[in-house]
């Protein structure tokens, strides 16, 4: 409750705050924060807002939204980070991130609560 | 109650509430339990008030002495009051114990649970009186009473499902059994209730209460020996599983070498809700960060982090192993 | 000419040879010898001081563990850490708090409540005061080094045994907690003993404080409820050290032995700390009421009947490990039982309120209502989860967290703090601030609540105690979210209290002057801060409420009225009355101050602690270290002033040495004797339990040559006559008897158990090979540990026989060393009943 | 030590004496009956144990009883309700009624714990 009160709150204060390309028109931060933790983000990623997540595997997500690349090579753009987060094998065949058939308008929530973190 | 879901998705994290509860008794047994600690509740909550009212009317009232002489008012309220009322109560409880620790019957589920630090080891008797071994996760029919045998393999565990019964210790070299009736279907969650070292607090697992139907097809399932894989990339995870040793701790029947008896057996990974013993959704992405780093998510347990493996292998490893379902 | 401040007692100094000699005899040493001192009242105050140390430090573990269950999934605190903090919290509250609190309270204030000059043995005090210092710090030291037990302060096996906790942890607490007991056994002797021959005259048992009455339960259920604890303990640590497989399922042994041995002492061990705490609220209250405790003779038998009860009740605490449901039933008739005395002094105390003009709400009687109402609402808890079913679900939860904090908060905490509060004047001559009081029991009293009460919703909800952290979203966060602001809470509370009692009001505190509550009990009769001899003449008491029914008697008391008004041979003594009427009978000698106490316990805590990393020899050192210190302590026991008679004032003369049973050395011996009889109930208890929980194993029968066990017998037997005909020769003036009856004895008792170890040799029995033979073994070095100690007791008697000072007329040493050797032969011949006769039997 | 002594500890505490010898009977015997399955009784029958068990309730409730008998008589030689003349009739009232009391108590702990021989099966 209190996690998903935060990141409402984060993300009533980033929608301003966030440049015109990285929006997600049709993603909902709140929902995103569930399905990161539905999807079991939080076992390899730290991610600042998503209490559980600690994980060490990844690269921690903090200050996404600020962030130049995805995996060091994908400009950090919305449309680059949905498909990531979809198929991660396609873009980057030896990321050991799997492919968890998130649906695009789920992963576009994901994307959203990403954005969210700067 | 929004945790009813169908057993193949996964408990939502958002409907949570109340699938570790006293509160949400979902069997004969922890109804009635339920009920007697009602009871008692209120009553108690009565008592308290009460005494606590008699206290204040003695602080403020200007009498100099109780209602009644002295020792009267000592022997009645004090004695002859908490006498009578706790009679009662030693008949209703006594009654209460026998309705829920009479035993099972004959056509009950039968299933044997082992305690290890800090996971649960599941054997269920098949129709034939087999054993279809499992772990981490119990699935049971409704309205049958299910009988559960108990013990450990090292330290004292406590077997504990709050929405279907009370608890039962597993204690090495005894074998204790607990039996209940499920009355409704839906995902519950359990724990161990005994400190039982470093990692108790992720010591947990998911039932999932069925109709009859389901559940024979579950542990028809669970009786099949391990799906060959198809795909390259699951055939590389499973390669990926005998190259690193894997299957010295945990079994997968049907894969040959892979019979250790130290870890849960994976034979169905894929189809549990749960990884860890509990404490993860048993997802693909979920096993590959277990896999690459078990020590960090749960420091301590028996199993290394195999932070070793390139990005593809632990994929490929993550992959099949989701697939078995 | 009365003690109204400390003015008066100058004054009266320089008129009054007799009080000047008091004073002289009763000075402690000055500077570092101080540390000499074995007074009560000096005793009394460190005691004290180092329970509330103690409770501060298990108090700031309690707030790490807040801060970490704060919010799900906390990482403040590893998982490591946070087992060790808990176990070590556990421990801290329970034994170095709670129960020594009690004595301490206890020490400081029976004699002063009883007359009574100090305790009877003021050494043993001041050596288990020593004792329980250097023990505790010993547990404390393992937490520095992140080696501390984490195995709960139950120390359940198989998780506490050498398998799955090689380290040295369960070593810290096993010797640590050991070495403490010896504090709370003396501690609990000398209670029993100045309860009952202590009192001043016409204190009849009828007309005792009550809270005297609640400290002699205590000290009973000291005596027979720690030694199940101390028998388990050693034999956990002998497990851990030799390998002797007591709890070892794979070897015969059984894990639920250890529950039942650890709950047959800890659940008395909950009353133990209860009835104190009682006693200072059936103590606290009558005085601000302003009116006699409503009831006496029913508060006497709640505190009677619950110890009693409270042993029939430690089944409860393992009513999830499978045993037959009739059997928890009769558990949980006795745990609804007890819940009947609680009523009975619940009601008490109301009607003691009801009875007065108006209660006067001091911050004594604050923190006394606070407490009855939290333990009444613990007490309720308690009556749930004695019903097994209830149990079944609220076992090992937060439920049961909640129950029993309310139980030991009510029914201890805030009597220790109303205590404090009402006592303290005693010491420092000046009354605790009211306001800073009001603050402190506010916020202690809020905070607890706020902290406790969710967690009966947080356990029914599902949570397990002993949890490092859990999963959000299971619905328990925000409630312990709450528990953690009002644990804080309660800790602002205690800093307030802390800041008051150690700075601000000896500095600020206005001065108390005579009687300051207007009490009616004894300690209270004349100037404060208190003397060191408590009372210028040891008065003659016609009341339970003595200052109330006779208002001059304080004053008659302070002009050496009654008995013992002066000391013109400046030794220190006091009046032995009798046990049920109180009639003077002994004048006693009693010791000075002396090195010999602190000694003997830095000793012993050597031993305990070098026996953590299994340092043997130094061990051994150790051991000698506390025996040189034990004889030199001894050596003039047994005064005999020539003639046999003092003058007590009122023209009466008493004796000074007597022998007999009566006495209270015998006593004493006694107590100590009953105390290892129940270890030694509780180890036969374990051989009876194993047999009846193992399917696959009975108890082996000896195969050895029947003449061993025989002649063990045989030679137990004969050394018991001969030292009998020892102590008969000496009754007669025989010296050359006295001495040869002993030596004779003596290697007849060590063929015995040479005997008797010799059949286990012979009938090729090894400790480590399973449970049976481990506990053979045991019986048989429990026979041979009392051989080696009754030993060291012989060649001390011999010794003191050559010094001329054992004689017809002195020989009470003798009879001491001939009870503990019959002790002895009995052990042997129930130890060879178990070993050879049982086994075939069964 | 003579139980009948007004002045006798013993016999204050004579009452809860028997309570711990009723209930170690118990718990020991059902323990042993268990462990060796001598009786397996079920609910409402009365195999040997719990009948044996019962008699021993009742061996215990008789002899408290005698012992009600003797502290009532202890109290009423020393005036029962009488306010006492002297402090040796005080102490031996207060021995008396303590005795007394201390007896009910343990009458109604024998009483709970013979509750569940009439409705348990012995071993389960």
């Amino acid at each position: 409750m209190a996690v998903l009160f935060l990141a409402a709150a984060l993300a009533g204060c980033a929608e301003s705050e966030i440049p015109q390309g990285m929006r997600i028109l049709d993603g909902d931060p709140e929902t995103g924060a569930r399905h990161i933790r539905e999807y079991g983000c939080p076992a390899c990623h730290t991610i600042p807002g998503i209490r559980s997540a600690k994980g060490i595997v990844g690269p921690p997500l903090n200050k996404f939204a600020l962030r130049a690349y995805i995996t060091g090579q994908y400009p950090n753009t919305p449309d680059n980070l949905v498909r990531w987060i979809m198929d991660a094998p396609a873009m980057a065949p030896q990321t050991p991130m799997p492919d968890m058939g998130i649906p695009e308008d789920e992963a576009r929530h994901i994307a959203a609560y990403l954005y969210t973190l700067r | 109650m929004g945790w009813q879901i169908t057993s193949q998705s996964n408990p939502r994290y958002d409907s949570m509430q109340g699938i570790q509860s006293v509160f949400e008794p979902r069997s004969i047994q922890a109804d009635a339990i339920l009920a007697l600690s009602n009871w008692v509740f209120a009553a108690g909550s009565l008592i308290f008030v009460l005494v606590m009212a008699l206290l204040a009317w003695a602080i403020i009232s200007r009498r100099r002495h109780p209602p009644l002489r002295n020792t009267v008012f000592i022997a009645i309220g004090g004695f002859a009051f908490p006498a009578v009322t706790l009679s009662i109560l030693m008949v209703f409880t006594v009654l209460v114990s026998l309705h829920i620790t009479s035993p099972a019957g004959e056509n009950a589920v039968r299933i044997h649970v082992t305690g290890h630090m800090w996971w649960w080891e599941v054997q269920y008797e098949g129709p034939d009186g087999e054993r279809i071994e499992t772990a981490n996760e119990l699935h049971l029919p409704i309205d049958r009473p299910v009988s559960i045998t108990v013990t450990s393999e090292d330290v004292i565990h406590s077997f504990w499902i709050p929405s279907l019964a009370g608890k039962v210790d597993m204690i090495p070299g005894h074998v204790n059994e607990i039996t209940f009736t499920p009355t409704e279907a839906g995902v519950m969650r359990g724990q161990c209730a005994e400190y039982c070292g470093l990692q108790h607090a992720k010591m947990a697992f998911y039932v999932v209460v069925e109709p009859a139907e389901q559940f024979d097809q579950w542990l028809e399932e669970q009786a099949q020996p391990a799906v060959e894989p198809v795909p390259d990339l699951l055939k590389a995870g499973q390669q990926a599983f005998v190259d690193q040793g894997c299957g010295s701790c945990h079994a997968v029947r049907g894969l040959p070498g892979a019979v250790g008896q130290i870890g849960p057996d994976l034979t169905h990974v894929g189809s549990r809700l749960s990884i860890g013993a509990g404490w993860l959704d048993g997802s693909v992405g979920n096993l590959a960060g277990w896999i690459a780093s078990s020590q960090h998510i749960k420091p301590g347990n028996r199993m290394p982090s195999f932070d070793r493996l390139d990005g593809k292998t632990l994929r490929a490893l993550a992959a099949w192993l989701e697939s078995l379902e | 000419m009365t003690f109204r401040s400390a003015r008066d007692l100058e004054e009266a100094d320089r008129r009054d040879p007799g009080l000047r000699q008091l004073r002289s005899t009763w000075a402690p040493p000055k500077g570092f010898a101080r540390l000499k001192e074995i007074n009560n009242t000096f005793i009394g105050m460190l005691y004290v001081l180092t329970g509330i140390f103690f409770f501060v430090v298990a108090g700031i573990l309690a707030a790490l563990i807040r801060a970490q269950l704060a919010v799900p999934e906390n990482d403040l605190i590893s998982a490591d850490w946070y087992n060790q903090i808990f176990t070590m919290h556990g421990t801290t509250m329970m034994f170095l708090f709670a129960v020594p609190m009690m004595e301490a309270i206890a020490i400081f204030v029976i004699p002063q409540l009883l007359g009574a000059r100090d305790l009877p043995f003021p050494r043993v005090s001041a050596y288990g005061y020593w004792a329980y210092l250097l023990g505790g710090l010993m547990v404390l030291t393992s937490l520095l080094f992140k080696v501390a037990p984490d195995g709960g302060w139950f120390m359940y096996v198989p998780l506490t045994g050498p398998e799955y906790s090689p380290g040295y942890g369960p070593d810290f607490w096993l010797l640590g907690i050991g070495f403490i007991e010896v504090a709370a056994i003396a501690a609990s002797i000398e209670l029993i003993i100045g309860i009952l021959k202590f009192r001043p005259p016409g204190m009849s048992m009828d007309r005792m404080p009550i809270f005297a009455w609640y400290m002699l339960v205590f000290g009973f259920m000291i005596l027979l409820g720690f030694p199940p604890l101390v028998l388990g303990d050693i034999l956990l640590e002998v497990e851990r050290a030799f390998d002797w497989p007591f709890y070892d399922a794979d070897r015969g042994g059984d894990p639920l032995l250890w529950q039942h041995l650890f709950w047959l002492f800890g659940h008395p061990e909950v009353y133990i700390i209860f009835l104190p705490g009682a006693g200072v609220l059936s103590t606290v209250i009558p005085v601000f009421a302003r009116a006699p405790l409503a009831g006496y003779v029913w508060v006497v038998l709640a505190a009677v009947g619950t110890g009693f009860l409270s042993f029939g009740l430690w089944v409860h605490h393992m009513y999830t490990t499978g045993i037959p449901v009739m059997s928890l039933s009769f558990f949980s008739a006795a745990s609804l039982a007890v819940a009947i005395p609680s009523g009975i002094q619940v009601f008490a105390w109301i009607a003691t309120i009801w009875s007065g003009p108006g209660v006067l709400f001091r911050a004594p009687m604050l923190y006394a209502l606070g407490a009855i109402f939290i333990f009444v609402a613990g007490g309720l808890t308690g009556v749930m989860v004695a019903l097994v079913p209830v149990d079944f679900q609220v076992h090992d939860t937060y439920f049961v967290v909640a129950h029993f904090h309310y139980v030991l908060f009510g029914g201890a905490v805030m009597p220790v703090f109303a205590a404090l509060h009402y006592w303290t004047p005693l010491v420092t001559g000046r009354l605790m601030s009211e306001t800073l009081g009001r603050w402190s029991f506010g916020l202690i009293f809020l905070g607890f609540n706020v902290a406790f009460f969710p967690m009966h919703l947080t356990g029914l909800r599902g949570m397990p105690r002993r949890v490092y952290t859990y999963p959000a979203d299971l619905g328990w966060d925000w409630l312990n979210m709450i528990s953690s602001i009002g644990a804080y809470m309660v800790a602002a509370g205690v800093a307030v209290f802390l800041w008051d009692w150690l700075y601000w009001h000896r500095k600020h505190g206005q001065v108390a002057g005579y009687n300051p509550w207007n009490a009616g009990t004894l300690e209270w009769h004349s100037v404060t801060p208190s003397t060191n001899f408590s009372m210028r003449s040891v008065p003659i008491v016609s009341s339970t409420y003595p200052l109330w029914d006779e208002p001059e008697l304080g004053d008659r008391v302070d002009r050496g009225e009654f008995y013992l008004p002066d000391s013109p041979d400046e030794r220190r003594k006091t009046l032995r009355t009798g046990s049920v009427m109180g009639e003077p009978r002994q004048v006693i000698f009693l010791p000075h101050p002396a090195w010999s106490p602190i000694i003997a316990a830095i000793g012993t805590a050597t031993f305990f602690g070098l026996a953590i990393f299994k340092l043997w020899w130094l061990c051994a050192a150790a051991a000698l270290v506390i025996i040189i210190a034990g004889i030199i302590w001894m050596w003039d026991a047994e005064p005999l002033p020539a003639p046999n008679r003092y003058d007590v004032g009122r023209g009466e003369t008493l004796p000074v040495h007597i022998n007999g049973a009566d006495t209270h050395g015998f006593w004493a011996m006694a107590l100590l004797l009953i105390f290892d009889a129940a270890a030694f109930v509780s180890l036969i208890f374990s051989a009876l339990f194993l047999w009846t929980v193992n399917r696959d194993l009975s108890p082996p029968v000896p195969e050895a040559e029947p003449g061993w066990a025989l002649a063990a017998a045989g030679l137990a037997v004969l050394a018991s006559v001969f030292f009998r005909l020892g102590a008969f020769a000496n009754r007669r003036g025989s010296m050359i008897g006295l001495v040869l009856g002993p030596l004779a004895g003596l290697p007849a008792m060590f063929a015995s158990g040479g005997a008797l170890m010799g059949s286990l040799f012979d009938a090729g029995i090894s400790p480590t090979e399973n449970a049976f033979s481990a506990v053979y073994w045991t019986f048989a070095g429990w026979t041979g540990f009392h051989i080696g100690v009754g030993t060291i007791f012989i060649f001390y008697t011999l010794a003191r026989a050559l010094a001329g000072k054992v004689t017809p007329e002195r020989r009470q040493s003798v009879m001491n060393v001939e009870l503990f050797w019959h002790f002895t032969t009995g052990l042997a011949l129930v130890s060879l009943i178990m070993i050879h006769l049982w086994p075939r039997v069964i | 030590m003579n139980v009948i002594d007004r002045d006798s500890l013993v016999g204050m505490v004579a009452g809860p004496l028997v309570w711990g010898a009723h209930f170690l009977t118990c718990y020991i015997a059902i323990a042993v009956a268990c462990a060796f399955e001598f009786e397996t009784g079920g609910p409402g029958e009365w195999g040997t144990v719990k009948t044996i068990l019962l008699a021993v309730t009742g061996i215990a409730l008789a002899l408290i009883a005698v012992l009600i008998l003797l502290a009532w008589h202890r109290w009423m030689q020393a005036g029962g309700f009488e306010k006492p003349r002297d402090s040796t009739q005080a102490r031996h009232q207060f021995m008396a009624v303590g005795g007394l009391l201390l007896c009910f108590l343990s009458v109604v702990a024998v009483i709970y714990a013979a509750v569940p021989l009439f409705f348990l099966p012995a071993c389960q």
